[in-house]
């Protein structure tokens, strides 16, 4: 049983490889998608196998505490910002995060924050206070739900937002809003794996666990994620095998 | 003697494809009391909802005045001036009191008039002491009485009883039949049915029998 | 079971020291829904007076409609608001979606169909002799239709709790079209689903318990009303 | 209008090609709830019969508690039931979690309160003398019970679809302790809210669409057998 | 002259401060008809309710063959002797017939002797036309037959019988009386309530007045 980020499992990438895994080594594997706290939650409690998630203090933390083992760094997209086609900030072409975010807030323009402790929410946080800006409710809103519904309140509200790279393709043909700032080396969004240690829980499947992680980062489920499209575009970039 | 109130023209009522009433007619007079019999499911029951506009005859036709209406376009307007009185009492939840007391706020009466109606009716019925009495927990006969007198305070130009004693006591029974004859001397016209004709004998001005679907002098 | 302890124990201590922040959430939920279950019972009630009055044919098929409604999960009720409300959809001048208001529209949808359904199975249980006795007692239509609401009074406040307590608990029209946004409309259950995704499961059991005790209280209070008012059993 | 339009015609075109898929979704749905609603049926109806006949004192207390439980959000029974059968949880030896039992545990409780609330509303509401009349013709207990269950079977036929629209509409128990499992515990409403997540709201509606017109199918069918038994109203 | 089949010693029940029966005994002997009278609300349908077991009383004994025993205790046994008929009946929703028959799927007839029995009972109660009739449809004198009709048919060794004619036309009620006679008769016991005591005149064995809640003869 794996358990991943709803943004992952949106994307429709494991759609496109688990069926390759399967058929290889005829394990049999169960998608769950959750919340980054909630997968990892669950990977504590031993019901899952398996998690993959985007959050690396949490998963530094997640492994430390004995509950992980063989964390492997699999893949990374990135995060972009986006906002109104009209762009009151200004921040088109920005490749400094931090200063667009700024822009941001100087103009106090509607700001759409995924308040959910998610991977994509604690780098948001992190980059605000690199900024050195404390957002305030007038015009940063915290709406506490999942990147795609994140991106269309963003739509609704005429506001800006931080969302990863995935999802924005997902959603693109339905919002009339505009890629605005990307292309930062804060921006990056890295993804693990993480086995879940079978020493706490004798029931865990750790060697279909280990296959997974195996197959995932070998040369060929590396190769299957750089191809990996969407929309035509290349998504993840693998970063187990290093070149 | 002065003229019919309503007289009611052509009453039919068919159940299922029974023919329950079969042009039925009957002229409500004020100050007069009729007696209804008939057996077991002859349509006593049926024919006084039509008269009060609870049931919907299939075909009846009203004469007031002279003049002939359709029993549907004129029923809304004088049924306020009829009251039925159930063959089965039905109360309201609450206490005696408020059933007592149900139509009267419906009336022209000012606050203090209907007050001093209902503790009358209440006083005349001998129910005084039951009146903070639930309904519910009251004896069979006891309802009677109470939906009785709910029905007479009301004092409607006719009043349609279907078997009103038929559960009360013998001291109950002749007051309510002294209430009746002193209601038909104040005018209102009064329909009684009974399986027990003898009990108002001398109340009732005129007796019909109802037997397949006709009345019967 | 020391997991469980512990996470209730965490959540009772959530409850004691419930924070300013906790209750304007709370405030939120209650206004909201008391508004939408206030403002459709009327409606919903006489509706399923006239189905039950009206007695014409197709009545059977109305009714297993509404019943249908019930089965409609609270998403897809917000979904379907969510296309009306947003800027290019038919509604969207009003510029209602992520209010308050688009969540009370949602809610009274959402609780019509119970008022109607349980109001029709609580009336149709009434004494035909009740309407019977009270217009020949020459009450008002109105008036009668009162009387046989109090008759049936029982029934109705089932059906007004159970219309109350499906949108007190659903989530899936507030976080539609509420939007779950900090201090303006969260309200419980969009806190709950968000601390539940956060894998904050104490949070989210004490957030339910909040509501619990507190809809226990609106509960007892409405019987203990009803009981002063008359005789129920 | 043009958005909403489009939607709807997108929904309907995902009704009429339903695939193998779609339809595994649907029947899942449909086995668990189900499942769900006819095993708690029966106690559920029992216990509102105990409660009104047993006539104890504090029972305006525990029916309050009954519908104060209505308004618990599903994802809070979810969450309770996923600590108890969590691996460290006290039954987290039975294996239940993520599983189709799972689902249908969390269900069961949920429209347990659904069925003594509205049951009791519609058991007190008989006359007396059904109980009176079939004890003194020399009935058994158990055939008394039946004989006023059939006296009320229209209020019970609207507790029982009351419940049934609760657990299949519910989402939070699905999803917290089935775990959205594709071809395994994926049922209609997971299934709308990970469209809905993705922002595939033609589809989130289509299902619930679904959901639905099968409801409808199952309710007017219901009612059909009901009126064929004997006169309702 | 057999001895009673039951008899109860003491009865006592009060409803909100007001004693309705106190001390009252009464004894039931087989083959014996007692005829109950009292104003309205004192106390009839009370007493009967508690022989049956349908009310509690506040204390009673129960005398069987000579030993005295709690109401509460025996009460579960002897109350499949014993059945009540209401003072307003009640029908089952459904038809006639299957209100006839309801009780006799208790008892240990077979199959067929309850088809049988049904039948000879709707004809002597003249309700065979009626038979798939709704009971929902019938007139208030018709519900009251088939009530009666559904009690007397379990021939039981008590019938209780609450105002049984009070609706009832003049042919049924003499109908009545004499299947209540043939009842007498197989040795049943029977008690019935009524304001109209000359109904009963040659059935009766003994007649008692409920007065201020104890019994007169
Ligand atoms: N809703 C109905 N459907 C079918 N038949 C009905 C309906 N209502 C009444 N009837 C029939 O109409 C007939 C007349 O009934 P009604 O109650 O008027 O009789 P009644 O003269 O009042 O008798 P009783 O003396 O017993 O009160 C009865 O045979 C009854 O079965
Ligand atoms: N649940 C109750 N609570 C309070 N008082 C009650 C209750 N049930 C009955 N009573 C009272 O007990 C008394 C006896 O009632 P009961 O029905 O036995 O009278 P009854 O002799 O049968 O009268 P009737 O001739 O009118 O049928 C009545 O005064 C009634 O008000
Ligand atoms: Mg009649
Ligand atoms: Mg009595």
């Amino acid at each position: 049983r794996l358990a991943t980020t709803t943004s992952t499992e949106n994307s429709g990438l494991l759609k496109v490889l688990i069926p390759y895994f399967e058929k290889q080594t005829g394990n049999v594997v169960h998608i769950l998608s959750f919340g980054t706290g909630q997968a990892l939650r669950m990977g504590q409690e031993g019901n899952v196998d398996v998690v993959l998630v985007h959050a690396p203090k949490d998963e530094m933390r997640f492994v430390d505490a004995g509950y992980g083992l063989n964390r492997r760094s699999l893949m990374f997209n990135d995060f972009v910002i986006v906002g109104p086609a009209n762009d009151p900030a200004n921040i088109l072409g920005e490749n400094n995060a931090v200063r667009s975010l700024q822009k941001i807030a100087r103009g106090k323009h509607l700001f759409v924050s995924r308040g959910d402790d998610s991977g994509t929410h604690k780098k948001e946080l992190y980059l605000w206070n690199k900024a050195n800006w404390e957002p305030e409710q007038l015009w940063y809103r915290e709406v506490g739900q999942g990147m795609g519904r994140v991106l269309q309140m963003a739509n609704e509200l005429r506001a800006y937002t931080i969302t990863d790279r995935g999802t924005w393709l997902v959603m693109r043909s339905k919002l009339s809003l505009k890629l605005l700032a990307e292309g930062d080396a804060e921006l990056y969004n890295p993804y693990s794996i993480i086995a879940v240690n079978p020493a706490r829980y004798p029931s865990i499947n750790y060697l279909g666990a280990m296959s997974l992680i195996a197959w995932l980062t070998s040369v060929e489920g590396q190769n299957r994620i750089r191809n990996f499209r969407l929309e035509g575009q290349p998504l993840f970039i693998p970063t187990a095998i290093k070149n | 003697m002065s003229g019919p109130l309503f007289v009611f023209h052509g009453i039919e009522k068919t159940f299922a494809e029974d023919e329950i009433l079969r042009k039925v007619d009957l002229s409500l007079y004020p100050a007069k009391c009729i007696l209804l019999t008939g057996k077991n499911g002859s349509g006593k029951t049926t024919l006084l909802k039509i008269i009060a506009g609870l049931e919907k005859p299939e075909k009846a036709e009203i004469e007031i005045s002279g003049k002939l209406h359709c029993w549907k376009k004129v029923m809304p307007i004088i049924r306020k001036e009829i009251i039925y009185l159930h063959q089965q009492a039905f109360l309201f939840s609450g206490t005696v009191e408020s059933n007592v007391a149900y139509g009267l706020r419906f009336t022209s009466l000012t606050r203090e008039q209907r007050r001093e109606s209902l503790k009358k009716a209440l006083e005349r019925s001998g129910l005084t002491d039951l009146a903070k009495q639930q309904a519910n927990t009251l004896s069979g006969g006891v309802q009677q009485r109470v939906a009785f007198t709910r029905a007479w305070i009301l004092k409607p130009k006719v009043l349609l009883l279907d078997e009103p004693v038929s559960n009360m006591d013998q001291e109950s029974r002749e007051k309510a039949c002294l209430l009746i004859q002193r209601m038909k001397s104040a005018g209102m016209s009064i329909v009684i049915t009974s399986h027990v004709p003898q009990y108002f004998d001398g109340l009732a001005d005129v007796q019909f029998d109802l037997v397949n679907g006709k009345l019967l002098q | 079971m020391n997991g469980l302890l512990l996470t209730t124990q965490q959540a009772l201590q959530l409850l004691l020291y419930g924070d300013a922040e906790l209750w304007s959430i709370v405030l939120l939920s209650f206004s909201v829904s008391l508004k939408a279950i206030l403002l459709t019972t009327p409606f919903g009630l006489l509706l399923a007076f006239g189905l039950h009055h009206g007695n014409f044919p197709g009545i059977r098929f109305i009714l297993a409609f509404f019943n249908s409604l019930l089965s409609v999960p609270t998403v897809v009720v917000g979904l379907f608001l969510y296309v009306l409300l947003t800027r290019q959809g038919p509604f969207g001048d009003l510029k209602l979606l992520f209010t308050q208001s688009a969540m009370v529209i949602g809610q009274m949808i959402l609780c019509f169909p119970v008022l109607v359904a349980l109001g029709y199975a609580a009336i149709q249980a009434a004494d035909r002799r009740v309407w019977e006795t009270s217009r020949t007692l020459g009450a008002p239509t109105w008036y009668t239709i009162l009387t046989i609401f109090y008759e049936v009074r029982f029934g109705l406040l089932a059906a007004v709790l159970t219309g109350f307590g499906r949108v007190i608990s659903e989530v899936g029209i507030s976080m539609m079209v509420g939007g779950n946004i900090m201090g303006y409309t969260r309200n419980i259950t969009t806190a709950i689903a968000l601390e539940t995704s956060k894998g904050e499961f104490a949070q989210g059991i004490a957030l339910g318990l909040v509501l619990l005790s507190l809809s226990f209280l609106l509960t007892a209070f409405l019987s203990y009303i009803q009981s002063k008012k008359g005789v129920i059993t």
